[in-house]
């Protein structure tokens, strides 16, 4: 029996959220879409361009925007998701405000939060006043300047790959995927706003998996003349006219190099977002080594959980460009069809 | 009357460059070395005499060779040069039959119809002036087409016409002034006096019907004096003075001096024979394939001549050689090319006039005193006695195909051989020559010569033609050296090698190295033709293209290299063939790249059709012979 | 002075702002194709005289975007241009150009220095 | 730079330092070369806060420096450092502090392993309990000299007589922290604020009105390194590294270098004399080295001890250009003289003199 009745619950306004819930609303389901922020569109938000084509972000938030002006969509923002509680086939989703939401299935879209970058102490990130994220790098170039701390315009940039990726002793052993790439994309941005600036790529490897990666990396070494160079850099610190001294070995070269910086740019990495801890907990859901919701299975269950009615979308369950948390999102709505669609749930 | 003031310019631009050319021609033979000074005087004073003058008709005057390649163009030089001969050898026996007196000076001749403006009413005297018109007609049609080409390129189907310099100019127009100053003024001087021919008369009496002629005519003949006495004084420093160069040049030629690997009056000669006439531009691959239009022989010729630092031009070139095949004036253009590498940068100095009149002997700064390359890590030589050396060559050691083939060959032809570079070997050196450095390349040149002379092979066989060249140029060897095509010639005829036909349609790309850099075109060919279809393509032996991968030339990009290796494939593959044969390494890797249809070397063309040799082993033992003897009891 | 049997050790660094990349700047200016490599190492992999000696043109390029130019300057005249490594390169670096490059900048550099 | 984070980052390293009662173990470089400074302790928590620190005869070297240059063997180690525990056992104090960096790293060092290997635990208390009947207590609290020192900073402070200001200009000294590697480098949560910001001595510092300098090399190490200095061959690295970091010290024209490790003030102290007579270079001011002392030495001329009964003199660099900066008299002639005015052997190529 084939019933448009019945609620879905949508936990995130991100991409992965807004996209899932304009799939469903479309094929005439009831959504409500739950984000915590006061506005939709989670990271998408803070960024400038995306790559590889370099598209202004505000296009795709538009996208969404439109796709979430829907009468099946109940919109509700400043709503922070506690927990989720299994009663029979249907839900309650739990909110900080007190209300209980019932719901037939949900999807979990909480997506990712960047890597808290303090956390790496010897980049001194929070101390060192030219020390900065990709994230705020990102808001400088909305704002179309880059400045140090003291207003003067930077010579000398360095990039830091794989920041909190890839590294042990933060306990993220995964590859957060973007960071290269967006690293790349970034010190060709530099480049475009001070054209004289010269800008150090420090790598462990290059990972330029996605379409058109490899081509925008040599556009940087070509067009840009970006240096790369690879080894991790290990430690930070001021000299006398503040300006950032860093140290790394160039392995290529088999020996230590020092370096003077104007700016210091950190690629953060991603993680498990925390608001979805307690979600995690309290529903019993499965989280890998990455601490990201596993899925029921990495093949053909990339979108459902552990437990049934329980839908996963987007970097939830791991590191995802735009381009595969949108597929992924369409994805679940099939999933969360074929389950609405289950007689016997 | 026999004199007028007007003619001074005239006589003091002729006698100048008359008084020039003695001076210079004397210079070059001077500086000729004693050797090359013996030959030119064997030459002038012996048969090859005959032949010079014959080509100096030919090429100076007819222009053949670009009547060949371009008719139009041809046309224009043979109506510009011939005709203005033509005018000046029967303007000479016009005065000398028709003047007051014989034996006059030269501006009588050339001034004729000042000084006899009665001349040519009947008779004999109408059909001698109606002639001259002709002559005279003939030269302006051919000035027109100049005309044209210096407007619009294309209509002498010139893709490129070379740039001018400022004093190239001036000459250029006082040129071209001459012969329709000369027309008005014979035209005017008709119209006074009602002579002239169908050309000069009829204009003359045209322009009687409304102008004052009389009081024209005189202005025009100073103005056809002064242009050529202006171009005659500034020929010497103008691209025109290919003009008498090229006459000194082919008795050079012909009397079998070369440029060498030296700087001298010889390849000095030879840049001041260059009449920039644009024939190489059109034939150069980096001009239509790769777009580069300012590397060409005629800019480096040019820019020797103005003294301009030549060092990127000379550099960036494929030395693939065409243009010395296309060159009408016959200019060993890349010999000279490799001289100027040799020189690496030149410095650019102004000089003053008189030093362009009589410039000094080009002097080029010897080897660089810089970070030369040292090869004296080099290994160790003991290599095994053979009667057959193979060398691959580094490029081969990267189509590894083609060594397994020539081992084949080799095997099944059963000759007694040894892989010389098996473990890697070290460079000819022939790049290192290309790319100026001849003293660091013979450090490996010995190296590989020892290697050579303690294997004792009799035979050297290469597979690439880059070290076939330089094994042939630059080693002294007492061995055959062969290029593996040759080589699997020599096999096929002596019958060591028992090849099946494959039917395949193959056409054959001739790489620079070994066509025109080696003139070994038809065994390749005899080669193919053995095993497979060979089909002709539209450059064939001399006229066939560079590949594009040539190590020669350090300047272009890898896309550029690219652009031409496609067009090079495009053209080869037109008839669509199932294999593109070639017989170098790196004409193959290149090509390639850049096509869809097969590439193979010879080699490996010839490899697959080696039929398997029946030995005895291989007959099976039909009839089981009891091996021990039988007991009877 | 004092001998104290033992001696002060010059820092392994690379001083990367103190270095001189002035070699480099000439080879890239003239042969863009300089800033695209990869560090792949196939150059030093297929070298006909890496085949004898530990001459690697990877790490000589690195080397001199570095500014480490005086180990360099010797190692850099053990190329014999066979050209092998253009033919592999995976970027299309013009590697032959690259040395003739660096061969005359240093040349230069010695010239005008003094 | 930013202070806030540095707060933000010394809040997550709040080291737990106990009040009272102390068991003390002795350093032995420290009780040898710059005596002054452990009498200093002694005194002060004794006399001045009236603490209980108690110290047993029987107490010995905990054989690190034999550790870390590969001849005591990891096992011994531990029985030796059990034996501590034991005397602290016996003398019936649970709270352990420490005068050695080195040694305080060893101790760490082995709780940790105790912790995550539970019968590396058993067997040392097998090994002791064989070769002397003792047992032993893993201590409550484990602090080192200079963080109880941190813990008292305002104590000093308010009894302090010479704040840490240049009496000529009126400004803040420029003085430089050196943490001893084994401090926290190893184990950050034992150190205060941490291994990559540690706060100990920049909080003394701060507290006595002195200005820290945060350097570039401020994290390198002093030179130390046991192999390298005990080989005379190998002594151009263990120099190389003193010399690495004063080089990078120099531009912020420190006044004073304060370190907690015993050995770091030995050699970042005698490595400059041996740099000026090998290369000539000196990294103070007009000509002169940079004093480098113990932060019990320190606190003592805050408090207006007398220089010479803190011992400053026994060190290569002379203090006198940081005493008058300070502007705390001292008399030359008495320099070298016992309590009772017999004059003592003056010590050679002093240098700041």
């Amino acid at each position: 029996m084939f019933s448009m009745d019945g609620q879905i619950v949508i936990v995130g306004g991100g991409a992965a959220g807004m996209e899932s819930a304009g799939q469903l609303a479309r094929s005439g389901y009831h959504v409500t879409l739950i984000e915590k922020e006061t506005i939709t569109g989670g990271h998408v938000r803070n960024w400038y361009h995306l790559f590889p084509d370099r598209r202004d972000s505000r296009e795709v938030i538009k996208y969404f925007d439109d796709l979430i002006n829907h009468k099946n969509i109940t919109l509700l923002t400043g709503l922070k998701v506690e927990g989720i509680d299994k009663h029979g086939m249907s839900f309650i989703v739990n909110t900080n405000s007190g209300t209980e939401i019932k719901a037939d299935a949900v999807i979990l879209s909480t997506g990712f939060d960047l890597f808290k970058s303090e956390r790496k102490e010897e980049y001194g990130y929070g101390i060192y006043d030219n020390v900065i994220t990709s994230a705020d790098l990102e808001v400088m170039f909305r704002k179309g300047e880059i400045k140090l701390h003291n207003g003067v315009i930077p010579g000398k940039i360095g990039i830091i790959h794989c920041v909190g990726s890839r590294d042990e002793k933060v306990g993220n052993l995964y590859c957060s995927k973007l960071c290269c790439v967006t690293a790349v994309k970034q010190a060709m941005e530099i480049k475009e706003i001070l054209e004289n600036a010269r800008v150090f790529c420090f790598y462990m490897d290059i990972r330029m998996g996605g379409a058109l990666y490899e081509e925008l990396y040599r556009e940087s070494q070509e067009k840009y003349g970006i240096n790369y160079i690879r080894g991790k850099v290990s430690e930070v610190s001021v000299n006398i006219d503040n300006k950032l001294v860093i140290k790394a070995e160039d392995t290529l070269v088999g020996r230590p190099l020092k370096m003077e910086l104007d700016m210091l740019v950190l690629m953060a990495g991603m993680e498990m977002s925390e608001s979805s801890k307690s979600i995690s907990e309290s529903a019993g859901l499965a989280t890998g080594e990455n601490r990201f919701f596993s899925p029921a299975d990495h093949h053909f269950g990339s979108n459902k959980g552990n437990v049934e009615g329980v839908f996963y979308a987007g970097t939830c369950t791991a590191p995802m460009n735009i381009t595969e948390t949108i597929s992924h999102a369409r994805a679940v709505v099939s999933d969360v069809i074929g389950y609405m669609n289950n007689g016997d749930r | 009357m026999q004199f007028d003031i007007f003619i001074i310019p005239f006589n003091i631009g002729l006698y100048f460059i008359i008084f020039y050319a003695v001076v210079r021609s004397i210079r070059w033979f001077r500086d000729l070395s004693r050797s090359d000074k013996l030959r030119l005087q064997r030459g002038f004073f012996g048969t090859p005499f005959g032949q010079s003058i014959k080509e100096i008709f030919l090429e100076s005057l007819i222009h053949r060779k670009i009547l060949k390649t371009n008719f139009r163009l041809g046309y224009m030089h043979l109506s510009l040069a011939f005709g203005w001969f033509l005018l000046i050898f029967f303007g000479t026996i016009e005065a000398d039959i028709f003047g007051s007196k014989h034996l006059n000076a030269p501006y009588k001749a050339i001034f004729f119809k000042f000084f006899n403006p009665e001349h040519g009413r009947m008779g004999f005297e109408a059909v001698y002036s109606f002639w001259m018109d002709l002559i005279l007609a003939f030269i302006l049609s051919g000035l027109l087409l100049a005309l044209l080409k210096r407007l619009t390129p294309g209509v002498v189907g010139m893709k490129k016409t070379t740039k001018l310099k400022t004093l190239d100019k001036v000459a250029l127009t006082s040129l071209w002034l001459i012969f329709p100053s000369r027309l008005l003024a014979e035209s005017f001087t008709s119209g006074t006096y009602g002579t002239g021919s169908f050309l000069t008369g009829t204009l003359g009496s045209f322009f009687a019907s409304f102008l004052p002629v009389q009081e024209l005519a005189y202005p025009f003949w100073w103005l056809y004096s002064l242009s050529l006495g202006t171009f005659f004084v500034l020929l010497p420093l103008t691209r025109y003075m290919h003009i008498p160069t090229e006459i000194f040049l082919i008795f050079a030629k012909n009397s079998g001096i070369t440029t060498g690997d030296k700087l001298g009056a010889f390849s000095e000669m030879q840049t001041y024979s260059c009449s920039s006439c644009g024939i190489c531009i059109d034939a150069c691959q980096l001009n239509f394939s790769a777009g580069i239009n300012n590397i060409q022989s005629a800019y480096l010729m040019k820019g020797i001549r103005n003294n301009q630092d030549v060092s990127d031009i000379a550099f960036n070139c494929l030395m693939c050689g065409r243009c010395d095949q296309k060159c009408p004036v016959g200019i060993e253009l890349t010999p000279i090319r490799m001289i100027r590498r040799r020189a690496g940068e030149s410095t650019i100095s102004e000089k003053s006039i008189w030093k362009k009149y009589f410039p000094d002997r080009q002097i080029i700064p010897s080897a660089k005193p810089y970070i030369k390359p040292s090869y004296n890590w080099l290994p160790g030589t003991d290599p095994e006695k053979t009667d057959v050396l193979y060398f691959a060559g580094c490029m081969t050691h990267l189509t590894p195909a083609i060594i397994s083939s020539m081992k084949k060959i080799l095997e099944a032809s059963g000759v007694n051989y040894n892989f010389m570079d098996e473990k890697g070997g070290v460079c000819c050196g022939r790049p290192l020559m290309l790319a100026g450095q001849d003293k660091e390349a013979r450090e490996l040149i010995n190296y590989n010569s020892q290697l050579i002379w303690k294997s004792g092979a009799k035979t050297l066989v290469t597979s690439c033609p880059i070290c076939y060249k330089i094994f042939k140029e630059s080693y002294y060897l007492d061995v055959e050296v062969l290029h593996h095509t040759q080589f699997i010639k020599n096999l096929i005829e002596e019958g060591s090698l028992k090849l099946s036909f494959l039917r395949k349609r193959v056409t054959y790309h001739t790489p620079c190295d070994l066509g025109r850099g080696s003139g070994v075109y038809d065994e390749p060919k005899v080669v193919l033709n053995h095993v497979t279809r060979l089909q002709k393509s539209d450059f064939e032996d001399e006229n066939s293209l560079c590949c594009g991968g040539s190590l020669a030339n350090l300047k272009i990009s890898y896309r550029q290299k690219k652009m031409i290796a496609r067009d090079v494939a495009a053209e080869l593959t037109k008839n669509n063939p199932d294999i593109l044969a070639t017989s170098c390494p790196l004409c193959k890797k290149t090509l390639a790249a850049a096509t869809e249809t097969k590439v193979a070397d010879i080699a490996e063309i010839v490899a697959e059709a080696i039929v398997q040799p029946v030995l005895r082993k291989n007959i099976p033992d039909t009839f089981h012979r009891i091996k021990e003897p039988v007991n009877l009891i | 002075m004092g001998n104290f049997g033992f001696t002060l050790i010059k820092e392994r660094h690379i001083d990367f702002d103190a270095n001189d990349k002035s070699i480099a700047e000439y080879i890239s200016d003239r042969e863009p194709s300089f800033r695209i490599c990869i560090e792949c190492g196939c150059c030093s992999a297929t070298c006909t005289s890496g085949n004898f000696t530990p001459f690697s043109l990877r790490e000589l390029q690195i080397l001199l975007r570095r500014g480490e130019n005086n180990k360099v300057k010797d190692e850099i005249r053990k190329c014999m241009l066979c050209g092998k490594c253009t033919l592999v390169c995976p970027r299309g670096v013009n590697t032959r150009n690259i040395v003739m490059l660096a061969r005359e900048a240093f040349q230069k550099q010695e010239k005008y220095a003094v | 730079m930013k202070k806030e984070g540095k707060k933000k980052i010394w809040s997550e390293y709040q080291k737990e330092i106990a009040d009272d009662h102390f068991f003390y173990v002795r350093s032995c470089i420290r009780q040898s070369f710059f005596p002054g400074s452990e009498q200093f302790f002694l005194n002060f928590m004794r006399n001045v806060l009236g603490k209980d620190v108690y110290e047993n005869p029987s107490h010995t070297t905990c054989t690190g420096i034999g550790y870390h240059s590969d001849i005591v063997p990891f096992a011994t180690l531990m029985t030796v450092v059990a034996r501590h525990f034991a005397l602290m056992k016996e003398s019936g104090y649970k709270n352990i502090a420490i005068s050695c960096v080195t040694s305080f790293g060893i101790y760490t060092e082995i709780i940790e392993t105790w912790k995550h290997f539970p019968e590396e635990l058993e067997k040392t208390r097998e090994y002791l309990y064989k070769a002397t009947g003792r047992e032993f207590d893993i201590p409550e609290n484990m602090a080192h000299t200079s963080d109880i020192i941190y813990k008292f900073r305002n104590e000093i402070a308010a009894l302090a007589k010479n704040l840490l200001i240049n009496k000529k200009t009126g400004e803040p000294l420029n003085i430089v922290e050196h943490i001893g590697c084994h401090y926290s480098k190893m184990f950050p949560k034992h150190g205060v604020g941490g291994a990559e910001f540690p706060n100990v001595l920049g909080g003394m510092i701060e507290a006595w009105g002195g200005k820290v300098v945060d350097y570039p090399e401020r994290r390198h190490c002093c030179g130390f390194g046991f192999r390298q200095y005990l080989v005379q061959a190998n002594r151009g690295y263990s120099l190389s590294n003193t010399a690495k970091k004063f080089s990078s010290m120099k531009p912020f024209k420190a006044d004073l270098v304060l370190t907690n490790c015993p050995g770091c003030t030995m050699f970042m102290d005698k490595w400059q004399y041996t740099i000026k007579e090998m290369e000539g270079i000196v990294y103070g001011e007009e000509g002169e080295s940079i004093p480098v002392l113990t932060y019990e030495e320190l606190a003592g001329l805050v408090m207006g001890y007398n220089p010479w009964d803190l011992g400053v003199q026994y060190h290569m660099v002379q203090s006198e250009p940081l005493l008058r900066k300070l502007g705390i008299a001292y008399d030359p002639d008495n320099k070298f003289k016992t309590k009772d005015g017999r004059q003592m052997p003056v010590p050679e190529n002093l240098i700041n003199v």
